[in-house]
């Protein structure tokens, strides 16, 4: 018996540790991950109309049609919506959309989570595969820099406590995932506590259920300031699927001043990841440490106008 | 000591069950003659072989003690509306509301007992001092649909919470913003409308299944002990950890809980009103994300139950994905599980490691669907999209060693006095409680109930292939421990199995013929937390009337609350870990 | 009746002592009557007096004449701090029944917030009864620590004396860390949280007399804990006086006493105590900290905000508001004990449920819970009695003026003293 | 000469104070370290304590409706008496500090009156979980006491003194001589005590998440900002003092015997690593053990008490 424990104890140190080096490498997909779709412009026929069977096929109205004066006719992807189901990528008739890898979409800004149509220049766009392919590099090459950009400003420590207002589960077992060896978020400075007293930042997920308001509202309010919120998934960016049921809220934006949003359904860990260092830069920058007031609210321009919390 | 005796000694086996007589519906049509006045009238079984039962209302319990003595057990209860004159077969149905307890006769088919209640009068004996396991479900379809079960021991509010505070919002009368969800965004106009129809005007398809009036229940309040140093200890809605929004009050002394009150429902976000006018492919991702972490379960009832109305049968390839998805489920559920058991006792070497396991499968789900928790994949006809071949390849193996790193570390625990001693004799369920309060899955298994869909009534692929049982019956948190860490067993062999062999060819077929309106399918699903049940009634042109999702959480939560008293506070945490039920799919 | 007294008078009186001051402290915790509980504290402190005078008497009779005064000198010293502390808490107790007529912890609560004064005494009070440093508790179990020690030390004790003593270490360590569980239950559970009645709600302070004698007592508890050298001191003269008419001539009065309470450096056992070094020491530590948290000295934030005071928020409850029936109270605060000594207690509990008729779901759960006091019936039925009437003499003597406070503490002494001269 | 004794005092105070005061958040971030190595990741920085700690200390203070003045000053009192006992206890060399204190009952009593301030102040917010915390925290102390009292009077019944200077210099006089069974009886019962004074497994799970289970964690829920960092730092600094506890009393070889540049040098460096190895060996007990049942906790501090008395017994009974 002792020789076993003994053993079991001196295993993991024989190995080196199976902890991932996110953000400094990317995120682990695969083949078949599904990210964000991308509409290709010039493959679109679309007349952009509300009648475009990839704007009736979605699920969560995430698909959004241009704008009657816009030049292209192309609809827009909302990725706050975005359930990534793929039903739009079989619907179109055109097979101008695809699915993608991206998968780190974290905006502070909920207006930034629309994602354009692709310029895509017609003259190179021999194939579907290279298209992407180019707007992938280009994409993952953006999301480096701002890792490399947060990774700059990290050096401090974040408590984050976790509220469910009425997920469906999904959200949070991947948050919870981020205390597995592998996530293991300790290693970037970031825990999870027990009490909101002692957290710098509310992760929420889920809708904002009835029943729940109150509930999330005190919550809030037992946190220190500054404090900063990060609605996870898109149930607590904007409803997700359930928007629009009498019983719930459109997410957390209905309750609480929203920093920063990571969209997904659920989003990845290492998406979660992102969002939260994209929280600390904010608290490095400033942006979340307005003290006695609800914090600067970095979603405001969001089109759902997230309300203030009461105080 | 062996390798696996440590772990096997508590394990009962209950492999290879005898298979009973079965019982065939004229049987129970005479059992139900002996106890109702007038003859039951002969009904077809309906689309998916169960029986409809139209009784009366006063004839309701003593239906049910007539199908008690067949040993039948609950299903569910849910309440609906029967507005139009084309709903069931029976002559005697007008209008108005309609409750239907639905009870499984072994080796019998799914008897559907549905009373009629006249709209001025929404009441009805209530049954759970006869089926206890009901208690749930009758609050629940009073809070939704006004139907009053007198004599209910609970008539607290379960569902809606400040119901008897304020209207209840949810009671009142919104079929349009039910029929079609209402878009955050106006810039979007009509999102998500039936595929065929115009999307500009929405035709009220169906009218609402929710009773127009409030129901009449006193506002909630926290059942508590009473007597000298008894204090309530309040937990949730907002737990410490990363859990999901549930309240617990413990009335204790000190460590010692004197009783438990669980209050629910937090998370309720109207689902099955959501989704009522949807066309059935419409509703599907709402019903997926019942519960992020049993997608697969719900999906598959859904999708059953789905066929069963259009008569549609998937193809052989869809039926095997189906299990082997299934199988994953379960798989990823149980090693987290596990882990979770191991965090309620504190045991980092169990958390860690069993941690890590778990990422793995998470892992293998991406690589074989695109998505970690598997959501989007299964469908009615079939499945919607393609297993990755790149997922397939090598699948068998890699889930095979990652259930031997399981074995090894759950043999390492076994042998760690300190853990198992906090595990044993703590949260026992009896068997008796277990059968009474109709505990279902990994929580009836290790109290020696053999329940299991995959075995009592297969479906899909589960048709064609053996799946072991597996049991205990000391029904404490070490059964479930054990019971959890032989079904990651079987699970991950049948998943070996069936990497390499599933059948090649179409992932789904058109749905069939259009269903009549009115016609009710039911269907079941084993998910990792036991049997969710999907009772599905079809409206006009291939959309959903009113469906109701009995998920196995629903079922054990009260279990859950019956279970600790008599058990030390800081043990609640092992406990509820032990079961580890969802509260998003209870809630819906 | 201490020199020349046969060991097993010694070692009976330590065992007694020993008994005494562990079931006392025990009994005490399971009370929620606060008298009751101080009652019970009574019998632990008689123990504590009785283990310093059997550790004297087993030292005596081996001839450590100076060890021995040093035992008897404390046995002394805590039968008057005893004094002071219990008439304190006493006065604290009637103060609390006066202005709720409530002695039950389990309805008290929140009385700080309306009592400040008498919340300050009554914690002064129970933490020199817990024995903290550097108060008049502290200092006289630290000599009784010492006489222990010194009978376990003692080459020339008879061994089983020896291991007597090192058992009763064991025995007193065990009724200081219980009397600190009793009394942050009596204090926080009376006087913090949330109230749990309407009528400690409505609490007042009681009158000023009563408020300057329970000041005046907590003021002499920490006065005596500061000055415990010169008080010793005095004492051990006493002591020494009465060993030398018992047993022949002690050895001389040494002339090294400093303010430290020293275990004499005569003998093969030494030790030192400066009640002020570490009285300053603990208000300079306590004070550096509440201050560099007040003003925010050290280690300020780059951005310090300026929010002068704290923001008041609703106690954290999950998620819902905030109740008194949500704290713990004195039952369940002494729950934990009660399970780790059941045998002692042998507690008995009944829940009686009723149910809905025909059904298995409670109508109704009510809770009775009852300690069997076993010791108490056999033994200690006449000494519970006559504290209990300590106990009811104190109370009489509650709202009244301070000179009878001042009259019972002088009798105590002058009793205690006049028992060791001549007895 | 007598101003050169104070000068020393002063000196050793001040460094021994200093050395704990930063040191403290490292051990802490060692524990953490190897545990997270011990679970095959990668954990947290070393340095993870010290932001944590700054951070806590600058954000707004928070004061819960139900709490008033004991909650708001208890903290300074657990810190403070952990202060005062980090300097009376003997550590850098073996001699006093702080001439005429450094007695082992009165850093016992010091820590007793940490533990009835925060005991207090958990009560105080009106919290369930904190009368929780309080409750359990002062039933496990409790029953701690003996054994920490009885494996100390061993070493001061051999030294002949309860003063910890003269301890540590008898063990260090008597060499390996000291090791014998009943020293060793007492160590075992005195490490016991420190792992349920520290709140590591199987007493306390200091990782937990779940406030039903926690024991002293429990006690700092309703606590934020400067008053957390401080009771945390004092948990932290807690644990640097019982090692340098465990040191005097049971390990002294290697602290300084006089006053001089090289021994207290070397009295340091020895020192820092006995701290850090009593540190490893909790994260190791954190590794292998799981918290133990609640009830189950009272028979192992009994077998400490037990074991420190049989090693009395042994030291008084056998010639």
């Amino acid at each position: 018996m002792p020789m076993d424990a003994v053993r079991r104890l001196v295993t993991p140190l024989r190995n080196s540790p199976v902890t991932s080096h996110y953000p400094e490498s990317g995120p682990l997909l695969q083949f078949a991950t599904r990210g964000l779709p991308m509409v290709d412009q010039h493959r679109c026929n679309g007349e952009g109309s509300p009648a475009s069977a990839c704007i009736r096929s979605c699920p969560t109205g995430a698909i959004l049609a241009a704008p009657p004066d816009a030049a292209s006719k192309a609809p827009s992807i909302d990725a706050g919506r975005c359930i990534f189901c793929a039903e739009c990528v079989s619907a179109c008739p055109s097979s101008a959309i695809a699915m993608t890898w991206r998968s780190e979409l974290s905006r502070t800004d909920r207006a930034q989570l629309v994602e354009r149509p692709v310029e895509i220049d017609p003259g190179i766009s021999a194939s579907e595969g290279s298209n992407i392919a180019d707007h992938l590099a280009t994409t993952r090459a953006d999301d480096e820099r701002t890792r490399t950009q947060i990774i700059g400003r990290l050096g401090r420590s974040l408590h984050v406590r976790h509220l469910d207002a009425g997920s469906c589960n999904g959200c949070d077992w991947e948050i919870a995932a981020l205390l597995n060896p592998y996530h293991d978020v300790q290693r970037l400075g970031i825990d999870f506590v027990a009490s909101p007293r002692h957290a710098d930042l509310l992760l929420v997920t889920g809708v904002m259920t009835r029943n729940l308001e109150e509930a999330a509202n005190r919550t809030y309010q037992a946190m220190p300031e500054p404090r900063l919120v990060v609605a996870v998934g898109a149930c607590a960016i904007g409803g997700g699927v359930f928007a629009g049921s009498p019983q719930t809220g459109d997410g957390a934006t209905s309750r609480l001043p929203v920093d920063v949003f990571v969209p997904g359904c659920p989003p990845r860990p290492e998406a979660i990841i992102q969002g939260l260092l994209m929280a600390v830069h904010l608290r490095g920058s400033g942006i979340g440490d307005a003290a006695g007031s609800g914090g600067a609210n970095a979603g405001s321009e969001a089109p759902a106008g997230p309300a203030k919390a009461p105080q | 000591m062996s390798e696996h005796d440590a772990a096997a000694e508590v394990l009962v086996a209950v492999t290879l069950r005898e298979p009973g007589e079965p019982v065939s519906a004229t049987a129970i049509r005479e059992a139900l003659a002996l106890h109702l006045d007038h003859s039951v009238s002969p009904t077809a079984p309906g689309a998916s072989g169960d029986l409809l039962v139209p009784v009366m209302r006063e004839e309701l319990t003593a239906a049910i003690e007539a199908l008690l003595e067949l040993d039948a057990t609950h299903v569910m209860l849910t309440a609906f509306c029967l507005a139009g004159p084309r709903v069931g077969r029976s002559p005697r149905v007008q209008a108005g509301l309609a409750v239907e307890e639905v009870m499984a006769v072994p080796n019998g088919p799914l008897v559907r007992l549905r009373i009629v209640l006249p709209a001025d009068d929404p009441s009805y004996q209530s049954i759970t001092p006869l089926v206890p396991a009901a208690q749930w479900d009758e609050r629940e379809a009073r809070d939704l649909h006004g139907v009053t079960p007198v004599g209910h021991p609970d008539p607290r509010p379960l569902v809606i919470h400040d119901a008897g505070t304020t209207p209840a919002s949810a009671a009142a009368p919104a079929s349009s913003s039910a029929a079609t969800p209402a878009s955050a965004d106006a810039a979007v106009p009509s999102p998500y409308a039936p595929p065929p129809a115009a999307p500009a005007a929405p035709e009220p398809t169906v009218p609402p299944t929710t009773a127009p009036t409030v129901p009449d229940v006193a506002p909630y309040r926290a059942f508590v002990a009473h007597g000298d140093g008894v204090y309530q200890l309040p937990v949730g809605p907002i737990h410490a950890g990363v859990i999901e929004p549930g309240h617990f009050r413990f009335s204790a002394v000190g460590e010692s809980v004197l009783y438990l009150d669980a209050r629910l429902f937090y998370a309720h976000r109207g689902i099955e009103r959501m989704v009522e006018g949807r066309p059935f492919a419409g509703a599907l991702p709402v019903i997926e994300r019942a519960c992020g972490v049993c997608t697969v379960t719900h999906a598959t009832a859904y999708s059953r139950a789905v066929e069963e109305l259009t008569g549609t049968v998937p193809p052989a390839r869809a039926q095997m994905g189906r299990v082997l998805l299934a199988e994953m489920e379960r798989l990823y559920n149980h090693v987290g599980d596990l882990g979770n058991i191991c965090a309620g006792v504190g045991f980092n070497y169990g958390i860690s490691r069993l941690g890590f396991q778990k990422e793995r499968l998470l892992r293998l789900n991406e690589r074989l669907t695109g998505h970690r928790y598997l959501m989007g994949v299964v469908a009615p006809g079939g499945l919607r999209l393609e297993l990755d071949e790149r997922g397939l390849v090598g699948l068998g193996s890699l889930v095979t060693d990652i259930e031997h790193e399981v074995r090894a570390t759950v043999r390492h625990i076994v042998r760690s006095e300190g853990v198992m001693n906090r595990l044993h004799t703590t949260g026992i369920l009896t068997n008796a409680e277990a059968r009474r309060l109709g505990a279902l899955g990994v929580a009836a298994r290790a109290s020696g109930q053999a329940c299991d869909l995959r075995i009592d009534r297969p479906t899909d692929g589960y048709r064609e292939i053996q799946v072991a049982s597996v049991g205990a019956s000391s029904g404490d948190v070490a059964a479930r421990f054990h019971v959890r860490a032989q079904e990651v067993g079987v699970s991950a062999a049948i998943v070996a199995d069936l990497a390499g062999r599933i059948p090649d060819g179409e992932i789904s077929v058109p749905l069939g013929r259009e269903p009549r309106s009115g016609e009710v399918a039911l269907a079941g699903a084993e998910g990792p937390r036991g049997a969710s049940w999907i009772w599905l009634m079809a409206g006009p042109k291939g959309t959903v009337a009113r469906l109701h999702l009995r998920s196995a959480s629903f079922a054990n939560w009260p279990i859950v609350a019956a279970v600790v008293p008599g058990n030390i506070v800081p043990d609640f945490p092992l406990i509820n870990k032990s079961f580890e039920l969802c509260y998003a799919c209870t809630d819906r | 009746m201490v020199g020349g007294t046969p060991d097993w008078i010694g070692l009976l009186i330590l065992a007694v002592g020993a008994f005494s001051a562990v079931v006392g402290v025990l009994y005490a915790l399971m009370q929620h009557d606060l008298k009751r509980l101080l009652a019970y504290h009574s019998i632990e402190n008689i123990g504590i007096i009785l283990i310093a005078l059997g550790s004297a008497i087993l030292l005596e009779s081996h001839g450590a004449h100076e060890l021995a005064a040093l035992a008897l000198a404390a046995a002394i010293f805590h039968s008057i701090n005893h004094a002071l502390f219990k008439t304190l808490l006493f006065l604290g107790a009637g103060a609390v029944l006066h202005a709720t007529g409530l002695r039950d912890l389990n309805h008290l609560g929140g009385l700080g917030r309306r009592m400040p004064v008498t919340m300050l005494a009554f914690m002064i009070g129970a933490a020199a009864i817990s024995g903290l440093p550097p108060l008049n508790g502290f200092a006289s179990e630290w000599l009784t620590f010492q006489g222990l020690l010194a009978t376990a030390g003692g080459h020339d004790i008879a061994p089983i004396a020896r291991f007597a003593a090192a058992g009763t270490i064991g025995a007193l360590a065990l009724t200081t860390g219980l009397a600190v569980a009793c009394f942050v239950k009596a204090t926080g559970i009376a006087f913090l949280g949330l109230p749990r009645s309407a009528a400690a709600a409505a609490a007042q302070e009681v009158a000023r007399p009563a408020l300057a004698a329970m000041a005046a007592l907590a003021a002499a508890c920490v006065a005596t804990g500061l000055a415990a050298g010169p008080a010793f001191h005095a004492l051990l003269g006493v002591a020494r006086v009465s060993l030398h008419s018992a047993s022949g001539p002690a050895g001389p009065i040494p002339s090294t006493f400093t303010p430290a309470v020293t275990a004499g450096p005569h003998t093969d056992f030494a030790a030192t105590y400066t009640p002020l070094a570490v009285g300053l020491l603990l208000i300079l530590a306590v004070g550096i900290v509440a201050l560099a948290a007040r003003y925010r000295i050290l280690l300020a934030a780059r951005r310090v905000e300026r929010i002068a005071e704290p923001r008041r928020v609703d106690t954290w409850a999950c998620g819902i508001a905030p109740r008194a029936a949500f704290q713990y109270n004195a039952t369940s605060y002494s729950k934990p004990v009660r399970i780790f000594f059941r045998r002692i207690f042998s507690p008995e509990r009944e829940v009686r449920i009723e149910y809905h008729p025909g059904t298995a779901f409670p109508s109704s759960i009510s809770y009775r819970s009852h300690v069997t006091l076993v010791v108490e019936d056999r033994i200690w039925r006449p000494l519970h009695a006559l504290s209990l009437r300590a106990a009811n003499f104190a109370r009489k003597l509650q709202g009244g003026a301070i000179q009878i406070y001042i009259a019972y503490c002088v009798i105590a002494v002058l009793l205690l003293l006049a028992w060791a001269r001549w007895s | 000469m007598e101003l050169t004794a104070t000068a020393t005092s002063v000196f050793l105070i001040a460094l021994q104070l200093s050395v704990f005061v930063a040191f403290a958040p490292f051990v802490a971030a060692t524990i953490r370290k190897t545990k997270a190595r011990l679970q095959g990741r990668r954990g947290p920085g070393i340095t993870q304590p010290y932001r944590d700690l700054i951070k806590w200390w600058g954000k707004a203070p928070l004061e819960s409706s139900a709490a008033g003045p004991v909650a708001r000053y208890a903290p300074a009192v657990v810190l403070g008496s952990i202060v005062a006992a980090a300097v009376l206890v003997p550590w850098v060399a073996s001699r006093e500090p702080l001439p005429g204190t450094a007695d082992l009952i009165v850093v016992v009593g010091l820590f007793a009156a940490a533990r009835f301030a925060l005991a207090l102040a958990a009560l105080d917010t009106g919290s369930a979980f904190g009368g929780m915390g309080s409750s359990r925290d002062v039933a496990l102390s409790a029953l701690a006491e003996p054994g920490l009292m009885l494996a100390l009077a061993g070493t001061a019944v051999a030294a002949g003194s309860s003063n910890l200077a003269t301890i540590s210099a008898f063990g260090i006089v008597s060499g390996v001589g000291l090791l014998g069974p009943a020293h060793l009886l007492a160590a075992v019962a005195f490490g016991i005590v420190v792992v349920a004074e520290t709140g590591h497994h199987p007493f306390d799970n200091p990782d937990t998440h779940l406030e039903l289970t926690m024991v002293h964690e429990g006690m700092l829920l309703e606590s934020s900002g400067r008053a957390l960092a401080t009771l945390l730092f004092a948990s932290e600094l807690k644990l640097v003092v019982l090692a340098a506890l465990f040191s005097a009393a049971f390990l002294p070889f290697g602290a300084a015997t006089e006053i001089a540049a090289g021994p207290i040098a070397l009295g340091l460096l020895v020192g820092l690593v006995k701290i850090l190895a009593v540190a490893q060996v909790l994260a190791i007990i954190d590794s292998m053990l799981a918290k133990s049942r609640f009830f189950a906790l009272p028979d192992l501090l009994g077998l400490a008490s037990l074991l420190a008395l049989t090693g009395l017994a042994i030291q008084v009974l056998l010639p």
